[in-house]
Formats: C-alpha cells, structure tokens, sequence
C-alpha cells in the first residue's frame, strides 16, 4: 500500500547499545515491522547523545529526530539515563520555546524485551512526522527574510 | 584515506529474500574510501570470513563494513576474523540490515534502498574509524575487605582459601560484628557464637589473611587492580605481641563507667577493655577518652599489673600503605536512633528496649547473664510486647522508607525463645505484616503460634504509657475484629529499623562507589550484578548493600569473593579501548566531566602544555582509560569537545547522521 | 454513584491527602482517643474514601467523634493522616448545609457534658462565621 | 572630588581610588583591573592599571556595566595579585569561574563595588537622543564607604546629555540596561572588600518576557525568532563577552564536531550556533546579561538563557548559578524522579 502522501521523512533513531538497540532487535526477530524511514544509530548509552547531533540532523534534513535508552534505574552506566533525561527535556522546551514543532522530537525508554514497545514507537512516531508534514522551521529558523 | 571493504550477507534467505544484496554491493562501491565491495551467502560461516581475510590481504583493506546481522550477534566474529587478517578489530563496523531491515520491511525496493542508506552510514563511520588497542594494567594479588562483620570474614575467608592474600580492615577492637552480639540465629535457633566463632578464629588463624582491627581506611587511590589504600592504625596503647590476653589489667582498671558498646550501653565497661570475651584479637585497646591516665596524667595500674609489660602509653598512630586489586565493602549496618519515636516510650523507661539490646539481655554473657529481666527492677516479666516495624517502611523523615526484612523472623525467634524458656510469660506481636519469604521460614513463624501459643495482634501500636507502678500500658487496635487493645506489659521490645553504618559515606566518597538515597551502596546492575559496585574492583558485601539476615549476608559474601577472585586470578587487565579521551589543547579543565562520571575514571592534573607555541601549565581532565566504561556521558557535559568517546566519537557519529539524511 | 466520586474527591483535595498512600498498619486507630465512640474507626477512614463510600462516612457517629487531636496525623508512618481526611468529610457536610455556619447562640443547646473541650475550641475555631 | 572629565566621561569615586591606590602602593596587589575613558562618554574600556601613575586615567562610572569577572582568567595566569572591581551580579560569574576552576582566587583582589544600576547608551539613544558629546549625571557620587547604606531611589536622579543638537535630560532610571531592572539582588557573592553604595533598580519579573514568548503560538514565536535571529551577524561578540562561554576553544571553531565555520555557510548555522550556546552555558549562565550588552545587532540573547534558566528552576529546583563555588550544577546532577522530556509537549 502506498502512502497516501509522496512525502518519505528521514528519522533518525539514536538507539543505546544495552537496551533499546536489542529491543529495536527483537522488534527485528519478532519480524514486528515499523516504516523504513525510520534509521538507526547505535551509541553505546543514551548519555552519549549530544543535543549537536539532534540539530545536526535536523540540519541535514531529518524530519525527526527520537532518542531510546534504557529505562530510568536500568541505564547500564547506572546513571547515564537521567543525564540524558534533563538534557533532552531541556533541548526539547527550547525547541518548542523557539516555535518548532514539539512532536519532532522524542525521547522513549525502550528496555532489550520491549520489541513490541520500539516497534509501537516507531509506528508512532512515524505518523506523527507524517501529520506534522516536511520540517521546514529548523531549517528556515535563521533564513536572512528577503 | 581509508581502504574499505564491504561485505554484504545474504544470511541465506533472512536477508536476501527482502534486500536486493546485488544492489546494497553496487551502491556501496561508490561511496567514498570502499576500494572492494562483494556479497556473499553466508558471511559469518568460515568460507565468509576467510573471503573477508583474503580481500584485507590482497586489498590491503584499511577498514571493514560488514552488512549482516546486528552487531550484538556478529560484531565480535568479525572483529576477530579482521584481527586474525592483521587488521585492527576496531576497524570493523556493522550495518544491521537483517534485524532493522530485511526482518521488518516488506517491500523489497523500500529495504533495499534502506539497506544501502545504512551502509552508507557505516562506511562514513569507518572512514572515520582509528585503531584502537585495548589497554593493558596489572593486577595486584591482594584483596581488602572493609568490615570484620560475618559478611567481611566469610568474603576474606573465601578468597584466602582460593589461594589469595586477604586484608580485613575492622573499625572496632574485634573482628566479629553484629553476630557477634546476636544470642541464637533464625531459623535453626542455634547459638550465634557457636557458629561464628570458629570462623573468627579460622580468619585470625589463616596463613593468607591479615587483619587489622582498631584500624580505618583513611585514603584509597588507584583504579581496579591497582588500589592504594592507607590504613590507620589505631594506637591501641596496648603491644599486640607482648600481650597474652590475660585479661587482669581489665580487672584491675578503676576507670568502670563506660557504657559498654558490645552490651548496647546496658552496663559498663573498663577504660580498657576488649569488647567481650571471644574477642579476636584478644588483646585489649585503651579507651584513651575515658581513661584516667590519659585523663589526669595519674593512674596507670594497668602498666603495673600487666606482667607481660604491653601497655604502651606512648603508642601513636600509624599508617600502613598496602596495593590492592580488589575491595570488598562489607560495613555492615546499626539500628537506627529512636529519639523521634517518643510514641513508644523508649527513652522514658526502661524497660522499652530494642531487639538488639533484647539479644543482649538474652545472652549468658550479656548483662543480666541470660536472665530475662526488666532493667528497671529486675524484675522477671510476665507480659511482654513486641512491637513490629518501628521506623521501617516509612515514608516520613523519622523512619527508613524500606523494610528492614530480618525484623519479622527475629521477633518470631524472640517470643519463640521466650515461650520456651519461661513458659509463664505471655508474649504479644503487635504486626503489620509479617513477612517471613525464606527457606523454613515460614514454619518457623507458624510454629511460635501454633507451638508456643505467641499472640500475634495485626495492629500498629499506638502509643507506650509508662505507668506509675512500673507497667506500660500499650494502646493498640486489633484491626482484624476492630477491637481496641489496651495490654499492660512488663517489657516493650520494638523490632527497631536497620540502616547502613553511618560510616560508609565516607567510605563510598574514598571508593567513588554510589550509594542511594538511604546510604546503601549502589550495585554495578539491580539484577545481574548485584555484588558488584559499578566502580570497577569493588565489591559489596553483607547489609552495606541492602537490608539481609544472615544466610543470605554469608550467600552474598561468597558471591563477593567469586568475583573478586576471578578479577586477582588475572594476570593482566585488558580494558575496553572505547573509552573517554580528552585532548588536553581543548580541555578547560573545568570538572564537568568528572561531575557526571559514574566511574571516578577522571581525575585532574597541572601539566605543562604547548598549545601552538603558548608554553603554559593547565589543569587538565585525565581519563583513567582502566576505570572508563565508555558511556560518554562525560562528552556531552564538556562544553568544548575537548571530551570524546572513541569508537564512537563525535565525529563519527555526525558523520552517520549525515550519511542516513543526505 | 457519580455524586460520591465526586465528593470523595473532593475530600482528597480538601485534605491534601492521598488515601492509596495507606499501608493499613492500623497506627491511626491504635493512637485514637475516640477510638471505642466511633462506629468507623480511623484506619477504615481511608478506604471508605478509596472506595468512594462516602455517604456512609458522613453519616457516621465518627465524623463527629474525632477530637481533631491530630494523634494519627502525627504518628501515621505513611504520610496518609486519616485526621484530616475525617476533618475533610466533616468540612464537605458544612459545605453542603450550604454555607450554614453554626452562630454562637446555638451551642449552648447543643452541647453535652461529655463533650471534651478540645473539640469545641477546635470546631469553634474551624467552624466560625 | 571628581577628576576632570575625560573624553567626557567622569572620573572615578574617591574613595574607590584611594583604596586602589593604595592597594598598589603597598604591594598587597600587582595590577588593577579597571577602566578608562573611550573614545565617547559612553563607552569607557577595560584596562589594567600598573602603577599609581597611571591610575591617573581610572575611571568608574555608570557607564562600567561590562562584566570584568572572565578578564580575571587570564588575570589568574599573571604573577602577583590581580585588583578587579566587581559589581553584585559580575561576583556570580566569579564564583562560577571558581567553581569551573577557571579563575583562581588567591590572584583576585575583589573590591566589590556598589551598584545603583547601569547605563545603556542604547536606552539613551532609543528616547530619541542622538549625537552624544558628553553625559553628567554618570558618575558616582560615594559619600564614604559605607557599603551597608543604600542611596535613595533611582527616580532621583537624572543625566543631562550635551548633544550636538542641544542639552537633553532623562532621568537614570530610564537609561538603565534591561539586566538591571531585574537586577538579582544587590549583595556580592564573593569579595575581599565593599566599596561604594548600592541602591535597589529591580522593577521588573525577570521572567516576564520569557512567559510572554511561551504563551505565544508556535507560529508567533517562530516568526518572533525568525526576526531576530535573521539580524545575526556571527560577530560572536555575544561567545566572547560571556563568561561561561570561557572555553578555551570553541566548538564552533574546533572541528572536533566537524562544526566550524568561518562564514554562515548555510542557512542553519546562526540557529544551531545560539541553541548550542545557550545550551552549552545551561546550569552555568549566571544571566549577567553581557550577550545581550554586547550584541551589535540588539537581538535578545538573554532570552535563550533565561529560557533554560527558567526551565531548570520550574523542572529541577531554583538554581541560580554562582551563587556559591560549590552546589552541583542541574546538568551534571539528577533527581530518580525527575520529569520525562514528553513534559514539553504537555505543558502546552
């Protein structure tokens, strides 16, 4: 079925290594299917995200951007989790401060056994940068207004 | 620039069936730095890998892209057949196109296209990728454990007989700890010294453990492995080898008002004194603030009655600096203060005493040599009252928010004990629960009703009045059949919350090992490392790590000496090389990587640099590359990037997210 | 139905209080004075506003027996305070007497001997215009 | 005694330079950090002063907003004792710097001055009042120093402006910076002496505007942004004038994050540039307020800072930072219940 729109976003997924990476893997090995747009990019924790990267993709074009890691109290790190959690509840309200689209970005915790979690996630989120349409504000934020 | 292969899995059909590998090796070979790019039926299978060998010889290969399986499957098989090849493992990088493509996506032309997006992605990663060689350090066979409780002298005991050198660093005169103090043990009731002794005395006797009682750990440095610890020495005033531990400079000691700490202050001590008569070592310490030579400068009876000449007045101090590879903490808790729970009485009488000063009370050697008696009058009791979960599982500031989990099955013990010994005596539980998961343990519970006739009351007490004539009146609820209670007790015993030994903050902040919100030390993992600390070579051992009884203190104590024993039967330590780096023009040297290292791994340092011809001393950010777990949470917090993880560095995964959005 | 959510409701906001809190330990009851008065004792205070029982709480001898002493508040380990759950109930049915507060002349017929004095100083205080 | 004017701009205290003075003359300090006359009455610079001699040319006026705290970085490198006049706010810098180990506080000598509120010429000029020559009403008027007394209310005094189309007055209050009128509080968080009186100039929420752009609609705060940001030059006189920004290299200028640029190559960079500023400074920005003094091109910048700022006492706990050398900063530190980043979209 093709979608009802042309639009193909670009999402890119940080997944922490210890736990929502395997989840996204189990997602994989219990064939739970979520749409292509959706890449990964494997950091050891979620702590390890820089709010730069998130922006970075935004200005290569993402049109959203989710964080996964552990669940709060099971980071492998023990504490890399909250560190994230601020840091992204943060970058986040700014972001929405500044007029962008809070729906762009995401944080979820996403444990090794929630395969159907980080599908049902993705599904989401996906849909949700369908709804939200082209990210053009991140973009035009600066633009020099003729 | 790199010299790149790229090999593309067909994982029979898992991956083949949805991705059009043909293509994902045609697109690849375009990507810069991919000098060979092929596919093949089964990668990981041994004709795979020696493909991937021979293309790194003949291509002389620089870096390798595998599109396969994930990573957490196949990234080690590949990393080991690069190195076999004479490449760096960590040259290697992994494109996941089975389990986030080829399993999930249905249509062939989508997961094609995302399978050559993620390996894209990866090659940008490569291209970026630098050698890495795990580091190396050594291991010092000698462990140290913090505590002489059950829980240190198991652990010690465990790894001496493994064949390594133990330390026991105990705080007080004597090895021994809380069992020491206890009468008998649930759920067997046999006596706690019969069964704890032998141990003590198997400790101070074993050929590969030393132990240092009266003594502190002052400062730790060093990493897993390679501890330096210095351990003060108390001066004891007393030479432990001339001593013969007669025990006649206690006799003779005039100074006799020191509430006992052994006896929880219910009687008194001599200013010198062993703690009670199984003491190991047993050689007494000079209590100096409550002696009187130390005092007044007049005195020193001891000195004239000891026949062996060990008293040493003059004794000082002394630090000790010993390597270690491993620490066991096994601090071991006390009962919490009841000054906030005036409700209960405890400081208005006498006879409102705590589980543990009953186990005092109960014990032959303790301070009414066995007798149950109250300690107003010494009087025997008729009525006594057991009060459960006093400062347990609560949420306000006066109590624990825990349940201190032995409480349940030691009160059971008491009243059972009592109902034996003097049948005439009624005994009441007031309960809010009882809790009593373990081996018999629950049958040891059941048969204080059944068998001893135990009244079990469910019904937090409310209040304790001391009474006129002596009595306390307890007002209590029984909730079961809504019917107040109001029972005149001759004795009041309230199972009195645990808490870690206060002391152990320091010791946690000289370990860099985490500790919660209720001063327990934190466990590397809840669930699947529960004896370690996640400060790489600590371990944890016995109540400093959460609320126990006794077998299972002795279970973990094992389960600690396990694992330090399989750390000092290393020869060397080879460490991850994804770990922090900071590159020193860069650093500011302003301590928020160190804030938010769960580790300790960073440490600062003034050293001089040449930052482009500016010869200056900086203070910088060292990354201990042994202590580094390679989270990168420190890379995130330095403001200037001078912070950054390799093999997942900054640029690298920028690099990725370019790649996946271009 | 829907009447009796609403007021039990009404009295955790009241109160401040949260009844799921309650870890029935009974430290309420055993510390209450009027304990034996009561038809509801103070531990059962909090589950029959968990569960929206709320008429019968406020036609209970007890909502009137309480002394307000605040025994239970002091000494409850969870933070639940059926004290002021009960003072809650009590403020809902002053509230639905629509605002009719009790005038100083009206005490003297409704006063008994037995009334401790605490609790008139108490409901006076509260109860006042 | 007020010296003579110098390139229009008044002298300095008596009392202050009697205390630097002598500070010098005895050797307690090497140098002083202080100010002298610009090129307009307006614009005195930051200087060092090395002997009595020269102290001839120092100035202290209204006009000295500039926070010298980050000076004291390099200061902290030099032989000897370094003098720095610090007002109230700039002391939270300090301690900031402190606690970041970036200053070192055997090399300061602070002298914290008191403070009635800074001049913007900014201000000056927005009432209409171009052509400046020269300013009275600027200078400090310490009777002794007694720090415990405040002078009376801003509403008192006025400045008369020479100007080349005539005199012209506006009272002080009215050309103060924007910082001052949600001035943090007029006692200093660190110093080794107090010279000179302070008065209140708080007259404003210092969230105010912050809320006024949260409760605009997402296309009105893009549209809000999206003109100032569009003004942005990439001077980075707002980076080079902050104090948290003290790093010895920028991000922006390492390609540690193959992030730097020499010119706005793309359209993205400003936006990404003040994101990750104000997020690099986070938990550390003491909202002194200099980016915004700075910026040639008059964009807001404290309202990136305050934003976060208000974000991390509203999600965290109030924090102000540099209020002492020692409290862990809210990015480095956690809480087990500490709100879920999705509280952004759910707070509207």
């Amino acid at each position: 079925m093709p979608m009802k729109d042309e639009f193909k976003p670009k999402i890119v997924a940080f997944c922490c290594n210890w736990c929502s990476y395997a989840g996204a893997d189990l997602a994989g090995s219990s064939r739970l299917t979520y749409p292509a747009d959706v890449k990964i990019i494997r950091v050891p924790c979620s702590c390890r995200v820089n709010p730069m990267f998130i922006l970075r993709a935004f200005e290569k074009g993402a049109d959203g951007v989710i964080l996964c890691g552990c669940h709060p109290g099971d980071c492998h790190y023990s504490t890399g989790n909250y560190y994230a959690r601020r840091r992204m509840t943060l970058l986040f309200s700014m972001l929405d401060y500044l007029g962008v689209e809070n729906g762009r970005t995401r944080v979820e915790w996403v444990s090794a056994a929630e395969g159907v979690k980080f599908s049902q996630t993705m599904n989401e989120f996906v849909e949700k940068i369908h709804s939200l349409g082209k990210n053009v504000r991140l973009e035009d934020l600066r633009c020099r207004k003729e | 620039m790199q010299r790149i292969g790229v090999f593309v899995c067909h994982c029979g059909s898992n991956i083949a069936a949805t991705v059009d590998v043909k293509k994902v090796v045609e697109m690849a070979a375009l990507e810069p730095g991919v000098v060979h790019a092929e596919d093949y039926q089964y990668m990981c299978s041994e004709a795979g890998q020696s493909l991937i060998a021979k293309a790194i010889q003949e291509k002389q290969l620089t870096g390798l892209v595998v599109c396969s399986c994930s990573p957490r499957m196949h990234e080690t098989t590949f990393r080991k057949a690069a190195e076999r090849a004479g490449l760096n493992p960590y040259m290697v990088e992994i494109a996941n196109i089975r389990e986030h493509c080829s399993w999930i996506h249905k249509d062939m032309e989508e997961a094609t296209r995302k399978a050559v997006i993620l390996a894209r992605a990866a090659i940008a990663k490569v291209n970026l990728n630098t050698p890495l060689q795990p580091g190396e350090s050594r291991v010092t066979k000698r462990a140290l454990v913090i505590g002489g409780g059950i829980a240190g002298i198991q652990t010690a005991l465990d790894i001496a007989d493994a064949g390594y050198e133990v330390d026991i660093v105990e705080k007080t005169p004597s090895i021994g700890g809380r069992m020491s103090q206890l009468d008998k043990t649930f759920p067997t009731l046999d006596c706690s010294a019969c069964i704890l002794t032998p141990k003590m005395v198997e400790a101070a006797a074993h050929e590969r453990i030393r132990i240092y009682t009266y003594s502190e750990v002052e400062k730790v440095s060093g990493f897993v492995g390679d501890f330096t610890v210095d351990i003060r020495k108390k001066a004891r005033s007393v030479d432990m080898d001339k001593c013969t531990g007669c025990g006649v400079c206690q006799e003779k000691c005039p100074s006799k008002k020191t509430p006992s700490e052994f006896n929880r202050g219910l009687n008194n001590r001599s200013a010198i004194y062993t703690p009670f008569a199984q003491a190991i070592p047993n050689v007494p310490v000079i209590d100096r603030e409550h002696c009187i030579k130390f005092q007044t400068g007049k005195c020193g009876v001891c000195a004239k009655v000891c026949q062996a000449g060990a008293i040493d007045y003059e004794q000082k101090d002394e630090i000790v600096t010993e390597k270690y590879g491993a620490i066991v903490v096994a601090t071991g808790f006390d009962t919490i203060k009841l000054d906030q729970y005036d409700e209960y009485a405890y400081s208005q009488s006498k006879d409102v005493i705590t589980s543990l000063e009953l186990e005092r009370i109960m014990n032959a050697a303790g301070p009414t040599k066995g007798h149950l008696e109250r300690l107003s009058d010494g009087k025997p009791p008729k009525e006594m009252v057991f009060i459960q979960c006093v400062g347990s599982r609560c949420a306000d500031e006066r109590g624990k928010s825990y349940c201190s989990k032995i409480c349940c099955m030691y009160t059971a013990k008491h009243a059972m004990l009592i109902r034996d010994k003097y049948p005439d005596v009624n005994v009441t539980v007031f309960y809010i629960d009882v809790r009593t998961p373990g081996k018999n343990f629950d049958e040891f519970y059941r048969r204080a009703v059944e068998q001893y006739g135990v009244n079990y009351i469910k019904g937090q007490v409310g209040k304790v009045i001391p009474q006129p004539d002596g009595k306390l009146l307890v007002q209590g609820v029984d909730l079961l059949d809504n019917r107040r209670i109001m029972k005149e007790a001759d004795m009041v015993v309230l199972a009195t919350a645990i808490e870690p030994n206060p002391d152990v903050r320091k010791i946690a902040t000289m370990l860099t090992a985490s500790i919660d919100t209720n001063n327990f030390l934190t466990e590397a993992h809840a669930k699947l490392r529960p004896v370690e600390s996640p400060t790489a070579g600590i371990f944890l051992s016995g109540v400093c790590q959460g609320p126990k009884d006794i077998p299972e203190t002795v279970a973990q104590a094992g389960a600690a000496a396990v694992k330090a024993i399989g750390l000092l039967a290393k020869e060397k330590l080879t460490t991850n090389p994804c770990t922090a780096k900071s590159d020193e023009l860069l650093c500011n040297g302003c301590s928020v990587c160190a804030n938010v290292c769960p580790y300790g791994a960073i440490t600062y340092e003034e050293r001089q640099v040449n930052d482009h011809g500016i010869r200056e001393v900086r203070r910088l950010a060292v990354v201990n590359s042994a202590l580094c777990q390679g989270c990168g949470a420190c890379t995130v917090a330095c403001p200037s990037g001078a912070m950054d993880l390799q093999g997942f560095s900054n640029r690298q995964i920028i690099a990725e997210v370019d790649a996946i959005c271009r | 139905m829907n009447r009796e959510k609403k007021q039990a409701e009404l009295i955790t906001e009241i109160s401040g209080v949260n009844p799921l809190k309650c870890m029935k330990c009974g430290k309420c009851s055993a510390s209450c004075p009027s304990f034996e008065e009561m038809d509801i004792k103070p531990h059962q205070f909090v589950s029959y506003v968990a569960n929206e029982n709320i008429e019968a709480l406020v036609n209970s001898k007890s909502l009137w027996k309480c002394l307000s002493c605040f025994a239970c508040v002091e000494r409850c380990p969870r933070d639940v305070k059926p004290g002021k759950l009960i003072d809650a109930a009590r403020q809902l049915v002053i509230r639905q007497r629509g605002q009719e507060y009790l005038s100083p002349d009206e005490i003297p017929a409704l006063l008994d001997p037995e009334l401790p004095q605490q609790l008139l100083v108490s409901a006076f205080r509260r109860y006042r215009r | 005694m007020q010296e003579g004017m110098k390139n229009g701009c008044a002298g300095a205290p008596a009392v202050l330079l009697e205390r630097i003075s002598t500070l010098l003359a005895e050797g307690t300090v090497a140098r002083v950090l202080g100010w002298k006359a610009g090129d307009m009455a307006y614009n005195p610079e930051p200087a060092y002063f090395e002997t009595q001699e020269a102290l001839k040319d120092f100035v202290y006026d209204g006009f000295c907003g500039a926070n010298l705290s980050k000076y004291m970085i390099e200061a902290s490198k030099l032989e000897g004792k370094t003098l720095v006049c610090l007002k109230p706010c700039d002391t939270y810098s300090f301690n900031q710097l402190l606690k970041e180990h970036r200053v070192d506080r055997e090399k300061a000598y602070i002298i914290g001055v008191g403070c009635g509120g800074k001049l913007d010429v900014e201000q000056i000029r927005r009432k209409g009042i171009k052509g400046i020559q020269s300013i009275d009403g600027a200078q400090l008027v310490w009777e002794e120093s007694d720090p415990g007394t405040e002078l009376k209310g801003i509403g008192d005094d006025v400045l008369t402006i020479r100007t080349i189309y005539g005199e012209k007055t506006l009272p002080y209050g009215e050309a103060l910076l924007e910082r001052c009128h949600v001035c943090k509080g007029k006692e200093h968080r660190v110093y080794d002496e107090l010279i000179g009186q302070s008065r209140d100039t708080k007259d404003a929420d210092r969230f105010a505007q912050v809320e006024r752009i949260e409760a605009m609609s997402p296309e009105e705060k893009f549209a809000f942004f999206q003109q100032e940001l569009s003004k942005c030059i990439r001077c980075n006189a707002c980076r080079n004038v902050c104090p948290a920004c003290s790093c010895r290299k920028c991000v922006f200028d390492s390609n540690k994050f193959d992030s730097s640029q020499k010119a706005n190559a793309d359209s993205f960079e400003e936006k990404m540039f003040h994101i990750i500023r104000a997020f690099h400074v986070a938990g550390r920005c003491t909202d002194c307020g200099e980016c915004s003094r700075v910026c040639p091109q008059g964009i807001p910048l404290h309202l990136f800072n305050r934003k976060f700022i208000k974000d991390i006492n509203e999600l965290y706990g109030t924090y102000q930072a540099g209020e002492n050398a020692e409290d862990k900063m809210p990015l480095t530190s956690f809480d087990f219940g500490d709100a879920e980043p999705g509280i952004v979209g759910e707070r509207g």
